[in-house]
């Protein structure tokens, strides 16, 4: 399949209309709005799923060398990135350092539901990638947050305040956080004959939940565009286009030395690729309260996120094929 | 039926930042508080909206809390060490109560 | 089938049911309610499954001049409604010109989930209906704004004010306009294949769903009754019974013109003898303000819907089918 | 199957480990929450799908002299229970005689999710049950409360006031009462053929909204325990113990006398087991303002449920297994 | 504009007794009033939040009546007869309106 | 600490015409208002109820805005511009606010 049928089939998919859906009405004025309980169950929903799916395989094929190899390649990625990050806004930006160690936060860690839409993808192409990604998900989330931190700390005016327990606490108690985590858990306990009796609900519905949640993203998006338009300069959008995909590259490299399958290497790009619009954000909103919010969840939401869900992902399945096919 | 003046303080705060505020708010020895949903507003940072949003980050919330007036500057104080670096809106009224002790 | 036999099975339905349950809840003052934000789920996923299902039929089968005459039907029918309704309320009843008129905007456009129980009926009977008719719903919607307003106009007090514009904004761009539209067209761009990937939540669920909503439109629909109930005069409850069967005959004429099968038929008279309760009330409260909102929404859902839904759905399967059956 | 194995399936299952996977999120203090009307709709779908596959069951099955034994038997149960407690609780605790009567009259009633609980473990083990066992749980409801009253009415300073009606209005009118008896009419009427039509929806996913559910309901009762524990004094917490095994041991006999099967000798007890948390605290809080509500909801909710839920269960099966295994 | 003073009576009550109390708003002749949600709060009955919440037992609202001063002590009156037992807070404070026909 | 006297301008009026007011709020060059969800209410078209509603036909919203007195009656002119024909409660009253410049 060649990167443009992968693109046309990934556009055509009912997913990617009804996020187009969205933010067309958004950027219409349209009054459509997903009720906030409806939006946060869809999330829960969506977590999870993608947990308890993710653990049940787990169970089913056991800890590896090469799922120990993945995770840490996932958190090396989530502490490396923002260091790249930092670095390029630093050189390509205007923002301030706290800003920038903000923003190369939310680069560092992933967007679960970008993750969803790739595994949709592949699932809808019947590329089987490893079970065990959805762990390498979770454990990609929160290693970006120390990072943008630490690469915040010489520039804060307040002192440290020796808080730091207070806001790990707060990381990883995250809602969003425990609802993935647990639901592996579950999963990695209950096994495929626990995944067996709630098959219909986790499994059957996922994509029409998918199709909800998209809809809502672009009407989020398209009003997060519609209001954050002022913090993106040309700047702060290339690099919210460009970062994905060195993230993608990194990852790409270290998914061919690990070996994972043509699928598993797709996802770790994928994820490499996304930046966090959930978990992120509120961490830093607690730890680092001097940085403007507004200015990575418009990059994150309003430009990477539909640049992955449209372009990204059939670019990441393509040259995650092609990588792993043998010659 | 007698009244008698109490002080209504109104915060309308960042949602995140719920958990500290309510903190200090026990800290100051208040007798009890109240949060309301807000569904979306406009300030200097622009306009919000709850719809849709999965994250509390850039949703707001009010706060009331009734007290007695020799109390209003121990609360304000309290709040004011939370929110300075961060978006918030305080208010004081008078209003009148029935009865005064619970407060 | 007779239509004893119809209006039997229709009424041991378990849809009709819940309804039932709904208005006996309401009428007996029960503090059962269905919050807010879930019957605005129920109302999403609905119009989004309708117009998934609609849009994919249609890509199926392509676009045909039956379709063509079928909508201009629709348009007419949205167009001319509110006149015979007017004319109608003009003699019977003490309504204000402004308040006649918004009436008759409400009964020539249509009720989404008067549709969606027709086609869960015909469904249900294995009647089979041109998957389109979820286009002519739709096209049936706003047509009939523009009657009543223009009935409206040498009646108001208020100069027309040059907001025509800004109405048209409001009523085009209406949640529930952009949410069915919007999922007529990723119906047709993902077709039947897209169609596929989310039948279990679309499609299987779908009458499920429509318990839930049918329980919550009998609580509200029994709670309108109850506080509106000093608006529904003789003439006023009269009229929401028999502008129904109006609207449906002029329908099922049309449709023998047009040469639709059963089904269909019984379609198109089931939308005209529908009256809006969304999307009419919610542009008519913006565009004619003078106007009471609540007679309208009183006749229509306290009277019609459960008037359609009861009895009135059986009957215009029967007729569809004595008119379609050839001799 | 032995006890242990029972227990251990138990524990393992995806619904048990979602309720504790909701226990830690709250005792850890963490963000997670269940929107509320997300939590309602659960609640409304839980009750819809329990009153409406039993409803379905009696239509195929008819009514039978067991039906009527086995409801007089639950009516009994449910009268007589709160004298038991309030006796036990008199001579064991310091509460008040209002706020014992307000305890009793919890656990004479039932709690609709220890009986989805029962009935999911039941289908999992393919262990069948009387299908009419909900209209059981129906009739289970109410009673307890009357008896509740009636105890606590010589401690009363108030004058009886005579809201007697009033008070009867609002507790069979408790929505949940209503949605109960609501969709066990609904599937009596419709029957098998209208649960075929609503399967995928009631039937299929009810597994995994059962999981969603048991989430919140831990984080509810982690959070009701964190801040209730101040009432927990050590012979309310082992009376939230005790309770339970008496209801279900005097169910044990009365099922033994109606000779009931194996799993409706296990659903019975574990009615009787169960303490309400919905519809008596809501009848009660209007009925018995003196009572405070804090206490018997965090012994119902913090210590009862979760004690039936991770180890009453599986005991009341393996009991129910050996009393009605002929030797 | 000319503005005319009234007064604003703001009740904190239990959400299963709001049809309660609004039958005795009705029965003091009030105009009428609006309930407004309330999410989270804090008393001397300890904190709770509407999260996750199925039954409305130990949930609050906020109920807000617009009134005539010469009306505030029949609702106060009307009020304290139902939560007299019940956890309940009523605050009065001025407001101007504009149109005073309405109250 | 020291306060500053602001006023409070409090509306309760229908959701569908919300955004037509904050528009209104925009053009008198307020500094930012937040919008309360209300869930029921009566007044003299009757009582209603969000509970079960899909349409926002016949819903009420509040807006709360804090503004400089100056800035009242260009408010409140702006505000009965669009209220006129529509079902609105307007009231005005007197908060102390500690940081001024904001509004
Ligand atoms: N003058 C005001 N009156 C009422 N609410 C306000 C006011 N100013 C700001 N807010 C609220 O506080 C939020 C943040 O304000 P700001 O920090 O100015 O962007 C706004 O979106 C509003 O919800
Ligand atoms: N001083 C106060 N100011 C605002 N709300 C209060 C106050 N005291 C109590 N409340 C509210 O009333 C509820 C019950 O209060 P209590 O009966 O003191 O536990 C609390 O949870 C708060 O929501
Ligand atoms: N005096 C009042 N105090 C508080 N809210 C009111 C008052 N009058 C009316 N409302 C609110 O405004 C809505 C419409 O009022 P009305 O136009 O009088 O029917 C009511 O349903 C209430 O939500
Ligand atoms: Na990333
Ligand atoms: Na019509
Ligand atoms: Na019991």
């Amino acid at each position: 399949m060649t990167l443009t049928d992968l693109a046309a089939q990934n556009l055509l998919s009912p997913m990617v209309l009804f996020f187009a859906v969205g933010l067309f009405a958004a950027f219409a004025k349209s009054d459509l709005t997903v009720p906030e309980p409806v939006a946060k169950l869809l999330s829960l929903y969506l977590l999870m799923s993608i947990g308890f799916r993710g653990g049940a395989e787990v169970a089913h094929h056991g800890l590896t060398v090469q799922l120990a190899g993945t995770i840490g390649a996932g958190i090396l990625l989530s502490f490396a990135m923002p260091f790249v990050a930092y670095t390029i806004l630093k050189r390509t930006s205007r923002l301030s350092a706290v800003d920038a160690a903000a923003v190369a936060g939310h680069y560092g860690s992933i967007s679960a539901v970008t993750f969803a839409a790739v595994t949709g993808a592949l699932n809808q192409l019947s590329v089987p990638f490893e079970g065990y990604m959805v762990a390498v998900a979770a454990a990609m989330e929160t290693p970006a947050i120390i990072s943008a931190l630490n690469l915040a700390r010489p520039h804060r005016d307040q002192p440290a305040s020796g808080n730091g327990n207070h806001v790990w606490r707060e990381v990883l108690l995250n809602g969003s956080v425990i609802t993935l985590l647990g639901a592996l858990v579950v999963g990695m306990i209950s096994g495929p004959k626990g995944l067996a009796t709630v098959k219909p609900f986790f499994v059957d519905l996922f994509p029409g939940f998918l199709c909800l949640f998209l809809l809502d993203m672009g009407l989020v998006a398209g009003r997060g565009l519609n209001q954050g338009r002022k913090y993106l300069t040309a700047s702060l959008g290339i690099f919210a286009v460009i970062m994905p995909l060195i993230g993608a590259s990194i990852a790409a490299a270290l998914a061919f030395a690990i070996g994972l399958s043509a699928g598993g290497t797709a996802v770790l790009m994928t994820l490499a690729a996304s930046a966090s619009y959930i978990a992120v954000p509120a961490a830093l909103r607690l730890a680092l309260p001097e940085a403007n919010p507004a200015i990575p969840l418009t990059m994150s939401l309003g430009v990477t996120f539909p640049f992955n869900l449209l372009l990204g992902i059939p670019l990441y399945i393509a040259v995650a094929n092609a990588i792993t096919t043998p010659h | 039926m007698q009244t008698h003046p109490k002080k209504r303080i109104d915060l309308i705060i960042e949602m995140p930042l719920l958990r500290r505020i309510t903190e200090r708010f026990d800290k100051a020895g208040v007798s009890g508080y109240s949060v309301l949903p807000i569904v979306a507003g406009r300030g200097q940072s622009g306009e919000w909206s709850a719809g849709g949003q999965v994250s509390e980050v850039g949703q707001m919330a009010a706060i009331i809390c009734i007290v007695d007036a020799g109390k209003v500057d121990a609360v304000l104080e309290e709040v004011f060490a939370v929110i300075r670096k961060q978006i918030g809106l305080v208010t004081v009224s008078d209003v009148s109560v029935v009865r005064p002790e619970r407060f």
